[in-house]
């Protein structure tokens, strides 16, 4: 089995309301030294099948995980020990 | 966490671990009775979560008799999934309040969603599409960040579900208190429409007949959950964390559909929703409702998780869970209709004749229960009642006077009070209007959803002040009805029935039990005088922290009806030049008024009285002048007495004033909390006919273009200001608190 | 005229489209399960609001997917009008029938209440019974209406007149105001503010009328008055 | 300056709605191998302040990032090399 680990993250440029108020409440709790903050995704996908992983999470990545217009995807991929 | 290894029934009774499941000794040996032998694990955990206050009502069902719950427009009273009340055309409305405290009080964004999906499956499970939701909150003062949190969170995760599903979240009612700091209350109503012929009922009956098991998978979620509700929070609970569940609003959607489409099926005999105490309730329960037994294997139930015990899955709360009896042979029908929505209907067991709740588990019988002792059996508790000292105490002070020198000054602080400031930053993360029928939002007296195709619609509300409730329960209980009443009133409709939602501490202390057993008695009388019957309800005990219990809380739900679109009144002043009425005379009421509260920072004395003979007279006057046409708006007058009720009539975007004339004591027409009392506008050349009508109106003004508001006493000013600067300020103080 | 009002799972404003359609407008309607679509005979498909797959991932993104999209390209081909409101207009933009992308609002919170809109544009075949500049007031309801593109895209945009409505007051963070566009050819309106929500005046207003009013006057103009 | 990763996961045995979503989408377009889906959040935070930034991170975390109830969390701490 493999495990595909995958961070989506917005583009850069694309203003992020979560970043910024994560941000802020970061402030507020006493982090001055918080200089930017920015919010992602991060998917975990087993795979049962072993060959053609990395094409196939890639496409995963285009079809649907990430939307081009506002994010920028990447990922690793390990193999997995079943006990 | 109870947790495998199980322990053999002689060492669950030797070490008493029952107890640890809620269970005590004596009920124990009623199970061993039943039984005729030992319990095991798996027995046990079914017995302790059946028997726990949130499935029995052990503690409050001789109270919840006391309730009128008959009357001609009762279609179904309490008893199965929520009640039903007739409203013509063969129609019917279906609704009922469920409390979610302890849930959110440990997973506030969780808790509060999973509240309002339990409502919402209630409601469709009786084969109603629900068509409006509420709710009503009660925290502590905002003023910590923990309070802070909880309060941002629940609203978040009612929006969060109720949005997705796609029922309007149409009203409710926020109130903060230090007693609920610890303990916040959060209480879901749903309301459905039916066509009365198509009423479900949560059966297993027909002999042969197959248990379907349809929707999420059952997980290790809210193991215990119901147990978990019937106790105190603790520390330790507070860590107990593996009792939170998460809703998923989109399976419960697709469920909706699903479902609604099933109940046309004949193939169908029963349904019911798996809410607290999961597929232990949902089946034993619709077996001894229908008088037969039921047999499954839990190998067949659809399971998240690898590995989980009998125990596990018959304790399990995972949401978004139907339970459904269909006839044998017909089962491909039922599947195929889930099918369409990515659902998969299992059949998981079959009706038999031996009234026994019996459960295979990888080949072996690991429960075998008479299913009656189960369902029905759970003992009853007479607890003990005293009248707390606080009580003799109020009752005995002198009547509480206020002091007040600025007029201007008071008004703009109790608009500022976060009980009576604008609740527009939670209902502007509702969706209120998704289905297209919402007429008024939250915001109203109460919400008005038309019925479509019909020339009617109805008006729901929840309530309860309970700081009245406190000082005094039986006169607090009547009052939370007549409030509720008045604001469907005040829309132009007629109250039908009520659901309540009754929120208390530890019914072990006989001070709290008393609380119950008296605001009970207050909400029946009201009841009565009302011919506004209970149809449906929930109970809510133990709201407790470090053992403080909460103020008395017993929430009140009610919908009534318009009989034509037309009587639909709303609540702020339409036009300039209309005059301004005042029904019902004022007298100098403040205890547990808001004045006190800002005054002394504290709730003593004497509730107001309520005399319900004058109530009910009053209301059906004013239902008479609308129904007449004689109306042009109309709002009830509660926390913060007249002057406040003045002003929220004009916060509207129709930029006017008034101008108002009062008499007497200055502080007690302005502030005082007397019951049973409205503000009214009417159009200058009606005055005669309302007068004759409405016998208890007195002239107290009128409207103006100017945005100001202004209040006389025989000619001279002692009140002036702009009515779009009190408006910021109470449409600001809970964004500010909140900062 | 025909309309069809495609309903994902999910979706929860489906029927609400259907009665404007059917009722308020006095035109034919029928819902029409994802799967089982078949947009050919109709005049106008109506993409409604919700939360189409729980609005898991991002809004609109899984129904995006679907094959009913594929189908929904060939008609914004031919000409035939599309209508997505809220989560329509997001699966619109997953589908990239139309250009941009959707951020959470500003303020992180879901919102529902009536905005004033601005018709920018009342020279399209959904705006034609508006005045150019008119104020119109509809509701608002979601929490990931703010509308965004890069700069390419926005000039683009304004230079072929695409932008249709504007909010007077910026509820949520959207670019330029964008309340509402169509594409290039026009055919294709993705909006945010609900339309169908604002039919009736019992409901708060009936500005959302004349916008289902355009389709129809424009389609019996076009294909019954030429035929 | 520094640079935290946080990776914010659901606590196993949680119901993860959107994975299971997000899991039946990928099959239905063609992935079939997909055994599992995991959703979560990943979140960069820039610090300026050199000292105690795990400390700090780790602060963060509990107090703000992650929901203990039924998140776990995980970070790295980078140097970043201004250029
Ligand atoms: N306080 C109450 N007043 C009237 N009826 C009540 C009250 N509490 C519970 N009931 C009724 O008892 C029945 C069982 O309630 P409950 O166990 O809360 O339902 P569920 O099993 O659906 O959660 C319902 O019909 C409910 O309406
Ligand atoms: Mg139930």
């Amino acid at each position: 089995m493999k495990i595909a680990k995958i961070h989506i993250t917005l583009k850069e440029g694309v203003l992020d309301p979560q970043g910024k108020a994560v941000q802020g409440s970061l402030h507020s709790l006493g982090f001055p030294s918080v200089e930017d903050v920015r919010v992602g995704k991060y998917i975990e996908i087993k795979l049962a099948e072993e060959d053609n992983a990395e094409k196939q999470v890639e496409d995963m990545c285009n079809k649907l995980l990430a939307n081009p217009v506002v994010e920028n995807y990447s990922y690793t991929i390990e193999e997995v020990v079943t006990q | 966490m109870l947790q495998a290894p199980e322990l053999t029934p002689e060492q669950i009774e030797k070490d008493k671990v029952y107890r640890e499941m809620g269970l005590t000794d004596k009920e124990f040996e009623m199970i061993k009775n039943i039984m005729g032998r030992l319990p095991n694990f798996t027995e046990t955990g079914i017995f302790s979560v059946m028997w726990s206050e949130h499935c029995s009502y052990k503690t409050s069902r001789p109270l919840l008799k006391k309730f009128p719950t008959e009357g001609p427009q009762v279609v179904q009273g309490p008893g199965e999934g929520a009640g039903v009340v007739d409203i013509g055309d063969g129609q019917g409305v279906v609704f009922k309040v469920e409390s979610h405290n302890h849930p959110s009080a440990v997973e506030p964004y969780q808790g509060a969603a999973t509240g309002v999906g339990g409502i919402i499956r209630d409601v469709f499970s009786m084969g109603a599409r629900p068509i409006a939701s509420l709710n009503s909150l009660r925290f502590g003062n905002l003023t910590n960040d923990r309070v802070k949190y909880l309060f941002e969170e629940v609203v978040h995760g009612i929006a969060g579900y109720g949005n997705c599903v796609g029922v309007p979240t149409v009203g409710g009612e926020v109130q903060f208190d230090d007693s609920y700091e610890g303990n916040p209350l959060v209480n879901a109503m749903c309301v459905g429409l039916i066509d009365v012929k198509d009423i479900q009922k949560g059966i297993a009956a027909g002999l042969g007949n197959t248990i379907m098991y349809v929707g999420s998978k059952t997980g290790r979620d809210g193991i215990h959950g119901a147990t978990f509700a019937s106790t105190d929070l603790t520390e330790e609970t507070e860590n107990n964390r593996s009792s939170v569940q998460v809703g998923d609003p989109f399976m419960e959607k697709l469920l909706i559909e699903a479902c609604l489409e099933v109940i046309q099926s004949d193939a169908l005999v029963g349904i019911q929703d798996m809410g607290a105490a999961g597929l232990t309730s949902s089946a034993s329960e619709m077996a001894s409702k229908a008088g037969m037994g039921l047999e499954m294997n839990l190998d067949l139930i659809p399971q998240r998780e690898a590995n989980m015990t009998a125990y596990e899955m018959m304790l399990s709360e995972s949401q978004e869970r139907m339970l459904l009896c269909v006839k044998k042979g017909q089962e491909q029908e039922i599947i195929d209709i889930f099918k369409k929505y990515d659902l998969d209907a299992v059949a998981v067991g079959t009706v038999t004749d031996d009234k026994q709740f019996r459960l295979y588990h990888q080949g072996e019988v690991v429960a075998d229960i008479p299913v009656d002792n189960l369902a029905e059996d759970a003992p009853i508790f007479y607890k003990d009642s005293k009248v707390p000292a606080y009580y003799e105490e109020f009752q005995s002070m002198p009547d509480y006077q206020p002091k007040v020198t600025n007029y201007s000054e008071t008004l703009a602080k109790l608009l500022q009070q976060p009980t009576i400031a604008s609740k527009e930053y939670v209902y502007d993360q509702y969706d209120s209007m998704v289905q297209g029928n919402t007429v008024f939002s939250p915001g109203s007296d109460a919400a008005v959803v038309r019925i479509r195709d019909y020339n009617k619609s109805i008006a729901m509300t929840i309530d309860c002040n309970s700081r009245y409730i406190y000082l005094d329960p039986e006169t607090g209980g009547k009052i939370a009805v007549a409030e509720a009443a008045r604001n469907i009133v005040a829309t132009g409709a007629k109250p039908l029935a009520i659901t309540d939602g009754l929120n208390f501490g530890n019914p072990d202390k006989p001070e709290n039990f008393w609380q119950m057993e008296k605001s009970i008695d207050g909400i029946s009388e009201a009841c009565l005088a009302l011919d506004t019957p209970v149809i449906s309800g929930n109970v809510s005990l133990y709201n407790e922290t470090n053992d403080e219990s909460i103020y008395p809380t017993p929430i009140i739900g009610m919908v009534g009806i318009h009989e034509s679109l037309d009587d639909i009144t709303p609540s702020h002043f339409q036009a300039d030049g209309d005059l301004i009425y005042i029904i019902g005379e004022t007298k100098a009421e403040f205890g547990g008024s808001e004045l006190q509260n800002v005054l002394e920072g504290k709730y003593f004395g004497k509730a107001p009285s309520i005399d319900l003979e004058v109530e009910v007279e009053r209301q059906k006057q004013l239902l008479e002048a609308i129904q007449t046409g004689l109306i042009q708006s109309a709002h009830d007058i509660s926390e913060g007495g007249m002057a406040v009720a003045v002003v929220e009539s004009l916060f509207s975007k129709k930029k006017l004033g008034a101008s108002i004339e009062v008499t007497g004591d200055i502080t007690s027409a302005l502030f005082s909390e007397s019951q049973s009392r409205f503000i009214v506008s009417i159009k200058e050349q009606n005055k005669a006919a309302f007068e004759s009508i409405c016998k208890y109106a007195m002239p107290l003004g009128k409207v103006t273009n100017t945005e100001n508001i202004q209040i006389t006493q025989e000619g001279k000013t002692i009140l002036e200001e702009s009515v779009r600067e009190l408006e910021q300020l109470w449409k600001g103080a809970i964004p500010c608190l909140l900062k | 005229m025909k309309f069809a009002v495609v309903v994902f799972p999910g979706s929860n404003c489906d029927r609400d489209m259907y009665y404007a359609a059917k009722d308020v407008l006095g035109e034919e309607a029928e819902l029409v399960w994802y799967t089982e679509a078949n947009l050919e005979n109709y005049d106008a498909v109506l993409i409604p609001g919700g939360f189409s797959y729980g609005d898991y991932l991002r809004c609109g993104a899984i129904a995006s997917t679907s094959d009913v999209v594929s189908q929904l390209k060939k008609l914004a081909e031919r000409g035939v009008p599309i209508l997505g409101v809220c989560n329509g207009f997001q699966i619109l933009l997953e589908s990239q029938l139309l250009p941009g992308a959707m951020l959470q609002n500003k303020n992180l919170k879901f919102m529902c209440h009536f905005e004033n809109l601005i018709v920018e544009n009342n020279e399209t075949i959904f705006t034609s019974e508006y005045e150019k500049g008119e104020v119109v007031s509809m509701p608002i309801a979601h929490a990931e209406g703010n509308y965004y593109c890069d700069e390419e895209t926005l000039a683009k945009l304004k230079a072929n007149n695409q932008i249709v409505f504007t909010y007077q007051n910026n509820p949520n963070g959207s670019l330029a105001n964008i309340a509402g566009i169509v594409n290039e050819k026009g055919n294709v309106l993705g909006m945010m503010p609900h339309p169908e929500r604002a039919a009736e005046a019992i409901l708060g207003s009936s500005d959302g009328l004349k916008l289902f009013q355009s389709i129809v006057k424009n389609w019996r103009e076009s294909y019954v008055a030429g035929a």
